[in-house]
Formats: structure tokens, sequence, C-alpha cells
């Protein structure tokens, strides 16, 4: 009796330890934030997209977003920005990818920015020409899209993986600026088509939380 | 029937085999090598021809050939190659003879082909990944307790939803028929194997398989599209996707060779005197349900190669835009996934008619009408899948039509509630705990039924495709029918197949739990779908948190009752271990007439069947079914 | 063993099932009736909550009959003393009448709800999905107001051909007009679930569902994805709006002004798309 | 099985042959489901023709030359197999060129592909070509296997003079291999018609 108990306890505390493990290594590991740095007229938030991530990422081939410092560098691979509620984010994306077009030209055009603008490289403009978009910065509850452009195809000193130095190769520099509303949490995610390979070009990072999707969480 | 079983010969136990041999842990050692072999001949295809997915980091030939090949390491080191390469080399044909009863558990990790023995497999590989299913259920509702994204990552949130769907759909199909209807079909027609017992032990392992390369999406990022696999998102998805491919592949050939199986041995090894019209409503379940699963499952091994070639050989069954089309997938689809619910739903008719004879004490009421019943169910489930599509705009002229086929289907369904009310009436029913689980599938399916015509009548289903409303129906029906007509057959038979008594008092509070659990876990779900809930979401707005936090913690009570249950089995067979009588319920069937356990051999001398299968009621009339069985005396 | 049991089971059994009946049905019907859903939005909305009360009054007098005559038998047929001898019942093998008249009512049933769901299907499309040529045309459906419904992963925006084929990232109607909804996908398979419009229409790739609404009265539509569509399907939601028919104008000419830039971006107007990359891009 | 004891009753011999049958019938059933998925779709996009996706660039039809020789060599096998399983007197002979014609029919296959004017990625028509074809190719794999096996145990017990195997066994076991393998040539043929003619 007392084995069989044993024998059933120790199965019970097998299963029980197996499925903790499974919850917790697993299904509840997703990408971890980054604070948005404040600064006297909102928060400022630094991003770069890259071609491919890190070579010591799990998948050194995806493209993705990265949380930078104000120099663009100093890389974090996390996707999920934490902002203030009721404030204004400022956005500075350093975008090192080269285009590959909008499947719906409509997303070209920013909407939800204040004034409806952004820069690209230092010129407001309000909509950029869709086959050069490379990614897009979107957060649908918000309203907010912001087109990136790509950098010539020709590029000479196109970055290869995460992380890439903003002084040596090439990039485009889009800022922006948007206001949060109330407490929670949004997600975002890019509109371009820039999963190579899978099909439609939208499987793989644009379909995985922490490469071209993520949550800005407004606290 | 006249079959009065004796001891079974006796006979010297067989050599009992070390860890060496054809067994389960051969079969895992000999999967491990046969991925990696296959993973990188795949990676060597891979690198010499295709080049479209080099970019990605992603080769699916790989991983597919890498589980086609575990498969195949897996079944080679059971055993199951043996067979197959001496004939090739000409050795005649064996009909495998029943093994010697041999004590210890190492039986139960090698094939076998005793059809006992392999349904008690089933039973214990079955409720392992039942209970993994069910785990991904409680998971979900922890993640709804909140209407935004808490606790899981949205990947993983979906590949949750999908691995439950999956599990439940795939592995449940044969969660009735595999335990049960391997026990008792051989039994009840008296024939004491199946026609192929090779192949039913093949279905038992080839559907563990299943579940393993299942829950293998894990480590390639799970896969995002819920038990459909709805083209071309589905082909979008990464590595974890061919897992889907893999298990569903393996789960239809299982389920066609299951069928096959059942099907031949019910058509042409009936002992002397069982006529159709003497065959155990459960057989005919059994046989209507085999027909759906041979003729349906080879449609979707169909369907599931074309995806694998699409992500494979670049073709594009399913791509719009390069020739394919998503309707295609969708239709293909649901031809074989509407007989797949009734392959579901039908042996619990089965069930519940086969054991309210025993506790209402009366023959089956309407035994043609039942059969009827059953076959027309299987019938006209090739012609209402396009009721899956009313709004999908594909040839919408023909809803009228489908909304007709799928009304129709309620008549015979309709056919097995008559059936049940007219055995009960002015029966003498003992409510038992099967009993009580009879009543709750009447219940649960009444309800599952009554709900379906809202999705069958075009402006209501515009309002509730899609949303928890449908989600609500199909577990009344699943969940609701055959899980509780489930948990009938295992109380009901469960003394029989494993030797011991299960606790009775035990037994009604796990009902009574399971029964309110259920209704106010999957109640409430329609209103959550009338109010405008869609299905699969990770979020839900904020109004509907009050319903979907009660629902959630319904379901824990449900998850706990379910556990509950296996401490019931726990306790009976490994701590309390008192025999079980031989016939408790005073059945009259020939399975209840024969020793517990029922011996290897199960009868010594082939059973001749005579009367009626329901020999209950008093006074038996004459003119019903010829002499009194030699059994039903006894008692 | 009783067999004599003159008991009148039946007729107890009818009368039961009489008195639930007629207490429930009036109950089902005025007072859950006008809260079913989804609301009198539109005249499809409208058609819809009919058509769901017209079955909850129908599904009254079936489940009853199940479940009075099952929990009749259940208290006037147990046995009660189970540690007693096991007797048997009567051997009733079955009855033809009983059996003729239950097919005789489903049938009946079955018919009529057939009937019925294809009339009211016809009147007016209900709301669904019709596929390119549908099947159901409302009167008036040439002058209907067309609006294009995109779906891609994962956000809908549309398109007003009548209004120079601007495209806007949310849906605004005017009240008591007839729209046409032509929805479609640029990727994948979504559905467009406007929930107070009583409209639920698959987005297909490369195929235009053409789903017809009248607009009643200005309310707000909430508007989700209701086919799984990858990751971020559970957020795939908006709220659109059915305004005056005079707000709408002069939001449509808002947004012909505030969505210029992306306009002259746009690909011509078309029932359907085809984006590149169209399969496997490499 | 220890038959020695004195109660213990065989089962009918008759019931391993005729569930053999059966089998072989009901299996005939599952291929048509099987291969009824490739010509529902195949009528299906062609029909649909969703932007002109049915044939992708110039199209290249297969050879037709090819295509006969297949059907050919399926047909003569099916044949073969059919007077194999109902003439005891040449039943190894016929097997064994049926055996052989199959394995032209699933080689003649491979050298097809080799020479096809277009690939897997040419639009609709060129997916349900290629996802028939070799799914057949497969089917006719396990074909072969049925035969060999059924001619091999034939053989084997002739060359023992019947000692070990039942004859009637063995003969029957060829005639529901002879049901499957020429219910099997009968899709090909339907597969014929529809991916060259139609």
């Amino acid at each position: 009796m007392a084995r069989r108990t044993v024998l059933t306890l120790s199965a019970t505390l097998l299963v029980i330890a197996a499925i903790a493990a499974y919850v917790f290594l697993y299904l509840t590991n997703v990408p971890g934030s980054a604070t948005a740095a404040q600064t006297a007229n909102g928060a400022q938030l630094n991003l770069a997209t890259v071609p491919a991530a890190a070579t010591n990422d799990p998948h050194p081939t995806w493209v993705s977003y990265y949380v930078t410092n104000g120099q663009g560098t100093g890389w974090q691979h996390d996707t999920t920005f934490v902002v203030p509620a009721h404030s204004l984010v400022h956005v500075t994306i350093r975008q090192y990818d080269s285009s590959s077009g909008l499947r719906n030209p409509f997303i070209s055009q920013a909407t939800g920015t204040v004034g409806g603008t952004f820069t690209l490289d230092g010129k407001t403009m309000q909509a950029i020409n869709p086959d050069l978009a490379s990614h897009v910065f979107a957060i649908p509850q918000l309203g907010v899209s912001v087109p990136l452009a790509g950098i010539p195809d020709n590029a000479k000193n196109a970055c290869g993986n995460a992380p890439c130095d903003p002084s040596t190769t090439a990039h485009t520099t889009t800022t922006f600026t948007f206001r949060t509303g109330a407490k929670g949490l949004y997600r975002w995610q890019c509109f371009v088509p820039c999963g190579a390979g899978y099909v439609l070009d939208f499987g793989g990072p644009m379909q995985t939380v922490g490469y071209m999707d993520g949550f800005l969480k407004v606290v | 029937m006249t079959a009065v079983a004796t001891p079974s010969p006796t006979a010297t136990p067989r050599q009992r085999n070390g860890l060496i041999g054809f067994n389960l842990l051969t079969g895992i050692v000999l999967g491990v090598a046969g991925w990696w072999i296959a993973y990188l001949l795949g990676g060597l295809i891979h690198g010499a021809s295709i080049k479209a997915f080099s970019e990605t980091g992603q080769n699916d030939i790989q991983i597919l050939l890498g589980y086609a090949g575990g498969v195949l390491g897996f079944l080679a080191g059971l055993g199951f190659a043996n067979y197959p390469i001496r004939r090739v080399l000409g050795h005649p044909p064996e009909i495998p003879t029943h093994e010697i009863d041999e004590p210890g558990l190492a039986k139960y990790f090698r094939i076998s082909t005793d059809h006992k023995i392999i349904s008690k497999q089933y039973f214990v590989g079955i409720a392992i990944f039942f209970f993994v299913g069910g785990l991904n259920a409680m998971l979900i509702r922890t993640e709804l307790l909140s209407p935004t994204t808490h606790v899981f990552g949205a990947n993983q949130y979906l590949t949750i939803v999908g691995m439950h769907g999956a599990m439940m759909l795939g592995m449940m199909t044969s969660g009735m028929i595999g335990p049960f209807a391997n026990y008792l079909v051989p039994l009840m027609i008296g024939s004491r194997r199946m026609a192929f017992p090779r192949i039913e032990a093949l279905t038992f392992w080839l559907l563990m398989a299943a579940g393993v390369v299942l829950v293998s999406t894990i480590f390639f990022g799970g896969f995002q599209t819920g038990w459909t696999g709805y083209e071309p998102l589905s082909d979008q998805g990464t590595a974890g996707y061919d897992a889907y491919l893999g298990f569903f592949t393996l789960v239809s050939i299982s389920m066609s060779l299951l069928g096959l199986n059942l099907a031949a041995t019910i058509v042409t090894m009936r002992a002397p005197g069982m006529t159709w019209s003497r065959l155990p409503i459960f057989v005919w379940s059994v046989l209507a349900t085999s027909m759906l699963m041979v003729l349906a499952a080879p449609m979707l091994t169909a369907t599931l190669l074309m995806g694998a070639m699409d992500r494979t050989a670049d073709t594009g069954f399913f791509l719009p835009g390069v020739g394919g089309s998503a309707f295609l997938w969708e239709n293909l689809f649901w031809v074989f996934g509407h007989p797949e619910v009734y392959v579901l739903a039908i042996p619990g008719f089965g069930i519940v008619l086969e054991l309210l004879p025993v506790f209402a004490r009366k023959p089956l009421w309407g035994y043609r009408l039942a059969v009827a019943g059953m076959m027309g169910v299987a019938l006209f489930s090739f012609f209402v899948w396009q009721h899956h599509l009313f709004v999908s705009g594909i040839n919408a002229d023909l809803r009228p039509f489908y909304m007709l086929s799928t009304e129709i289907i309620s008549l015979p369904t309709g056919f097995t509630f008559l059936c049940v009310l007219g055995t009960l009436w002015r029966g003498r029913i003992r409510m038992t705990v099967p009993m009580l689980f009879c009543l709750g599938w009447a219940f649960n399916f009444l309800f599952g039924g009554i709900s379906g015509v809202f999705n069958s009548d075009v402006p209501s289903d515009v309002t509730t495709h899609g949303s928890f409303f449908v989600m609500a129906h199909f577990h009344y029906t699943i969940m609701g029918g055959l899980v509780f007509s489930l948990f009938a057959a295992i109380y009901y038979w469960g003394p029989k197949m494993t030797g011991y008594q299960f606790n009775e008092r035990l037994g009604k509070i796990q009902f009574w739990a399971m029964f309110i659990s259920f209704n106010s876990t999957f109640g409430p779900l329609f209103a959550v779908g009338f109010l405008g809930m869609p299905r699969r979401v990770v979020t839900y707005p904020s109004g509907l948190t009050g319903l979907n936090v009660w629902v959630s913690i319904s379901a824990f009570v449900l998850g706990l009752s379910l556990l509950f249950f296996l401490w019931i089995l726990v306790k009976a067979v490994v701590f309390d271990r008192i025999p079980a009588e031989d016939n408790p319920w005073h059945s009259k069937s020939i399975e209840w007439q024969l020793p517990t356990p029922i011996p290897a051999y199960d009868f010594n001398t082939i059973p001749t069947f005579s009367g009626d299968p329901y020999p209950y009621g008093e006074p038996v009339p004459a003119a019903m079914g010829g002499e009194m069985p030699a059994t039903a005396g006894a008692m | 063993m009783n067999t004599a049991d003159h008991t009148p089971h039946f007729r107890r059994v009818a009368l039961l099932w009489l008195i639930a009946t007629a207490i429930l049905t009036p109950i089902v019907i005025f007072v859950f009736g006008p809260g079913l859903p989804p609301g009198n939005g539109s005249a499809q909305a409208a058609g819809q909550v009919t058509d769901n009360t017209v079955l909850l009054a129908l599904s009254v007098p079936v489940a009853m009959a199940v479940l009075v005559t099952l929990g009749y038998e259940i208290w006037a047929f147990r046995e009660r003393d189970l540690t007693g001898p096991v007797l048997d019942g009567p051997a009733i093998t079955g009855n033809s009448s009983v059996q003729m008249w239950w097919l005789i009512i489903t049938t009946s049933l079955v018919l009529f709800l057939a009937g019925f769901g294809s009339v009211r299907l016809l009147e007016d499309g209900s709301g669904g999905g019709q596929g390119p040529s549908p099947l159901v045309n409302p009167a008036g459906y040439k002058h209907a107001l067309q609006v294009q419904v995109l779906a891609q992963q994962w956000n809908f925006t549309y398109r007003y051909p009548g209004y120079g084929g601007v495209e806007t990232p949310m849906l605004e109607l005017p009240a008591n007009t007839l729209v046409e909804f032509h929805v479609t996908s640029l990727d994948v398979v979504h559905s467009f679930w406007a929930y107070q419009l009583g409209v639920k229409a698959d987005a297909n790739p490369g195929v235009d569902n053409i789903a017809y609404v009248n607009t009643t009265h200005p309310t707000l539509i909430n508007i989700h994805c209701a086919e799984l569509c990858g990751v971020w399907h559970g957020y795939m939601f908006q709220t659109g709006k059915v305004v005056s028919k005079a707000d709408f104008a002069s939001w449509i000419q808002g947004a012909q002004k505030t969505y210029a830039p992306a306009a002259k971006n746009l690909t011509p107007y078309s029932k359907t798309y085809f984006p590149s990359p169209l399969g496997r891009g490499a | 099985m220890d038959a020695t004891h004195e109660t213990f009753q065989e089962e009918p011999r008759e019931w391993a042959a005729r569930s053999l049958t059966a089998a072989a019938k009901m299996w005939c059933g599952s291929l048509a489901f099987f291969f009824a998925a490739f010509v529902f779709a195949y009528f299906y996009l062609k029909a649909l023709d969703l932007n002109h996706g049915w044939t992708i660039g110039k199209h290249v039809s297969p050879s037709g030359g090819l295509g006969v020789a297949i059907l050919a060599a399926y047909l003569l096998s099916g044949l073969l197999m059919y007077l194999a399983a109902r003439r005891p007197s040449d039943e190894i002979s016929m097997g064994v060129a049926a055996i052989v014609l199959a394995l032209l029919g699933v080689g003649l296959q491979f050298l097809e592909y080799a020479f096809l004017g277009f690939g897997p990625a040419s639009g609709g028509y060129a997916s349900v070509f290629f996802g028939w074809t070799a799914t057949y190719a497969l089917g006719g794999l396990w074909g072969l296997y049925w035969m060999e096996t059924s001619v091999a145990a034939l053989w084997r017990a002739r060359r023992n003079g019947f000692a070990q195997a039942d004859p009637g066994m063995l003969r029957n076991g060829m005639m529901a291999c002879s049901i499957c393998w020429t219910f099997f040539v009968a899709i090909g043929t339907i597969m014929f018609v529809v991916l060259y003619l139609v």
C-alpha cells in the first residue's frame, strides 16, 4: 500500500511539474518590455528596424524591430513599449532594411500622428510611395500608422544582422509624434509583407510577437 | 445467445522479454533515430533544390520528412515491420493468435493483437491526450479571465486553442471507438478478435505517434490556425503548422484503418445466429461510424497532402492568385469535417441506447427506428457540409438546399431521442452512475441539437456563425454528448475491463459535479456568442467580462470534476482493488456472462445467438424472439 | 411485477407538457424575444431578431416535450429500492403509432423551418455574404451605396467607389440607406462582422463577397473579424458609425481631403485585388 | 494458440477469407474518396480560375505519349492481375507480369516529371497534375507491395507443394488484391481522362 501511494504521488508530482514547466517555459514566454525615456515634452521612444535579427537570435534570418537609445546604439530585442497615458509620445525609428512595398497602398499615408505628418530624414511628409515602404509602425487601436521608407536596394553599406551601427550603415530615419489615450494594452504591427519566404510574405516574423509585432503598454 | 464461457485454456506464460526487443522503448529509440536520419536527409534535399525557403531559415520538407521518418522508426521499433517483411519474402499470411494471458504490465507496452489489451491501451493513451487537450482548455479559460492579453502571448494563445481543438477532434474521434468498440464489438458479435488484429494495433500506435507529433508543435513555434487550419493562413504558418499536418495525416490514416477493420469485422465475423436484426445497437452505431471513417477520413488525408505539397513542393492548391483557392480547402475540409463530428456523436447514441435497456429493465424501444436513425445520420452527414460556409460567399445559391439538408439531419437524430424516451417508458429505472450519465447525455444533447437549428437557419446563422454560440453548440454535442456517454460507458464497462469495482457514491458525486459545471460553463457561452464575441479571440469587449469570468470559473470546476474521475479510477484500480462481480448490472448482454476479467480467449466455444438482443421485460411475448436465452435464468 | 398499471401516464405527460409550453412560450416570445441579438440597427438585423424569436419559440415545445417526458419518467418509473430483487418492466418493444406521429410531427417541423428560413432569406438576403452574384437582390439594389470592405492582416479599411474610390480607415454609413458591401481580402480569409447591422460576410482573397443591408437610424457599429486570421485575429476590431445622411455627406468630403495623399497611390477600384507577392515570395 | 484444449473451438475458416474480401471492397471506397478530392480540386480550380491562375505563363501540356504509355502500363497490369486471380494455372507468371508493368507505370511517371515543360508552381492545373500523379504513384507503390506479397506467398507455397499454406487462402488473397488493383487502375483511367483529355 505504501509503495503504491508513493508511486502514485510521485507520478502525480511529475506530471504537475511537467505541466508547470510547459506553462512557464513555453506559454508565458513573451518578449520583454522597454520603457520610453521621459523628456520635458513627452516620452521618447527610439526604435530600429533591421533586415535580420542578431546572429545569436533564435531566428537570425527574420526581420525585426529593436529598441535603441537616442544615439541608435544600445540595442535591446524587446517589442513591448511602455509609455505614459494621455501624453505625447515622440518616436524615432532608424530603418536599416530595403523596401518591399505595401499590399494595401492606402497605408503609405501616415494617420493618427500629430498633424497627420511624419518626418523622413528631416523632411516633413504625409505619405510615401507605397513601393518604397520597407516597414510600417501601426497601432490600429489608436489609429496610428506611419510608413517607413526603405534604403535603396543597391546601398553599398547595407546592414546585415542586428545590431547596426547608425554611423556607418545605410538607414532612413523617421520621426513622428502621437498622443496616447487611456491606460491599457494596445498592440502594434507592421503592414508591409516583409516575412520573406512565407506565403504572401506575411508569416514568420509577421506572425510572431517579438519581431514585427508587439504591444504598447500605456500606463 | 447461448454463450456460456468456461475458463479459457490455461497455458504457460510466454517468456517475459526484457527491455531489449520490440517494444515501446525500442520504438522511441528508433523513432528518434528515424527523425534525425530523415531530418538530415531533408536538409540535403533542401540545400540541393528548393531555393525559395532558404531565406526564411525554415525547411518544411525537412520537418515533414522528419516526422515521417520518426513515425516509421517508431513503428519499426515496435515491431510493425516484421510481418510485412516476412510477407515480402513470401511467407504465407498468418492470423495472429490470441496472446497468452501473461501477468504484469509489459504487454501494454508492446504490440498486442488481443482486442481487450488494445482497448485498454487505447483507453489510457487517449486519456493522456484528453487531459492534455483539457489542460489547454483550462489555459484558454485562464487567459479569458481578463478582456485583454494578460497571461500568454498572442501566438501561444492561438497555439493553445489550436492544440485543444485538434487534440479533441483528432484524438477523441477514437475516444469512444478506440477503447469500447475494440473491446466490445468482437465480444458482442461472438468473434473473439477483430478481422485484422495487427491493423487494430497499428491504429492505436499511429494515434499515439500523432499525439506526440502534435505536441511537438511547441518546439517549432506553434500554429495559429485553430483545428480547421483554413488556408492560406495555415500555409503562412511557421514550422509549427507541419505538426498539424503530420498529426491529422496520422489521425486520418488511423481513423480509416480503424473504420475498415471494424466494418469488416461486423460484416463478416458475426457468430452463428447473430443476424442483422439481433446486432446490439452499439454495434450498429459502430458500423455507422466506421462507414463514415472509411469514406470521410481519406478525403482529409488527400487534403492534407495537398496542403503539405503547397508548403514543400511549391504547388498552389490553396493560394489564390497562383491558381488555387481558399474555398478549396474549406470545401474539402468540411466534406470530411462534418461526417467527422458525427463520427464523434453516433457512438454516443449507441452507448446510451445500449445502456438504457439494462437500467430501465426493458427491451430497447424501437430497435429498427434506432438503427434507421444512426444510419440516416451517417448518410445525411455527407450532404450538409456547406452549412459551415453560409456566409463565406461560396455558392450562395445553394444555401436553401443546405439549410434543408441540415435540418433534415435532425430527423434521424430525433429518432434516437424517441427511442430513449420509449425505452424508459414504464420501465423500472435504476439510477446507477452509468444511467445518470446517459440521462445527462439526453439533457445536454437536446440543447446541443436545438442550438444547432439556429446555426442551420441562414438568417440566424449570420449572427451566430463564427461566434461563441457555435462554440457552445458543438461543445454541447461533443462534450455534453460524446464525453457524457463516454463516461457512462466507462462506469458501466470499467469494472469488466479493469476487473475492479468503482465507487458508486464517488461516481455520483463526480456526475453531479460534471453535469452542473458543464452546463454552467457552456450555457452562458450561448449568451456570450449572441452578444457578439467571436471565437478564438484573445481579447473581448470589457462588457462581457462578468460572463467570461463566470464561465472560466465553471470551466475550472469542470476540469476538477474530470481530475476527480481520475482519482476514482486510480483509487479503484491502484488502491482499493475490490474485485468486480461478473455481472453487477444484471445485464443480459453477452460480455457480462463471461467471467471478470474476461479470459484471453474470450469464449472457448464460438457462441450461438438466438432471440432478441435485449431480452428484458416480463412477460417475454413468445412471438418476439423465440426461446429465452439460457443465461437469463442464471440471474 | 406490476403489469396491470392503469395509471394514465401518457395523459399526465401531455397535460404537463401543455402547461409548461403554455407558460414558457409567451415568456420566450415577449420577454426574451425583444432582447435577442443583433438588435434593430438595420432592417436585416431586425429580421434576424424575428428569426431568432421564431426559432426560440418553436424550440420551447420541442424541448419541453423531451424534458417533461424525461422528467416524468425519472419521477414515475424510478426503482426506489435498489437493494431488492432486480425486476423487469413490461417488454414493450415499440409502438408504431407513436413512431408514426413522431415522424409526422418532426418532419413537418423541419419542413416548416426550412421553408421559413428560405422565405426569410429570400426576402432581403438577411445580411449574410452572398458571393459575387447574389441570390437575393433587395429592391432598389442598383442604386445602393457601394462600400468595399478590404480585409488584411490585421485591419479593415473601406473604399467608397461612388466617391472617387476614396479609402478610409474607418466605416461610416448614412442612415436609411441600402448599402451594398463588397467584402474582399488582400491576403487570407477574414470575416467582416458588423454586429449591430446584422452583417457577416467572409473576406476571401480574390473573391467579391456581396452583402446587403438597409441601415435605419444612427448607431455605433462594433466590427469584428469572425474568422481566425492569424496572430492578431483577436485584436481585429473597430468601431464604425451609422450617421445621418447630411453628416455622412460632410464626413465623406472631409475624408476625400484628408486621405488625398494616399488616394493618389491607390490602385484603381476593382472588385478583387491580387497584390504581390501572390504565393510564396522567393 | 493452445488448441489442444478439448473444449476450445477454432473460429470458422471462412471468416478470415471473407473479411479480407470485404475489407478490399471497402478499401476501394476509401480510395474513391481519396482521389475524389483531386477530381474535385481539378474541376473546382478550373471553374474558378482566380486571377487567371489555372495556367500561369505559356501553357505546356504534359506529353500525351508518355501519358498514354503510363496508362497502358497500368491498364495492362490491372488486366493481368485480374486474370491472375482467376486462373490458378498462370497465377504466378501473370502476377509477376502485372508487378513488372505496375513498376513500369510508376517509373514512367517519374520519367515524365523529368521531361515536363512546367513545374508545380505553374498554376492550378500544374498543382493538381503534380498532386494527383504523385499520390497516385505512391498508391501504385502500395499496390506493388500488395501484389508482390500475394504472388510471393503463392510462389513459396507452390515451391513447398502447399505444405504449410492453404491454397484457398492464398488465392483469396490474390482475389482481394486484384479487386483493389483493378479499382485503382480504373481511377488511373479517370485520372488520365481528366488530366490529359478534359
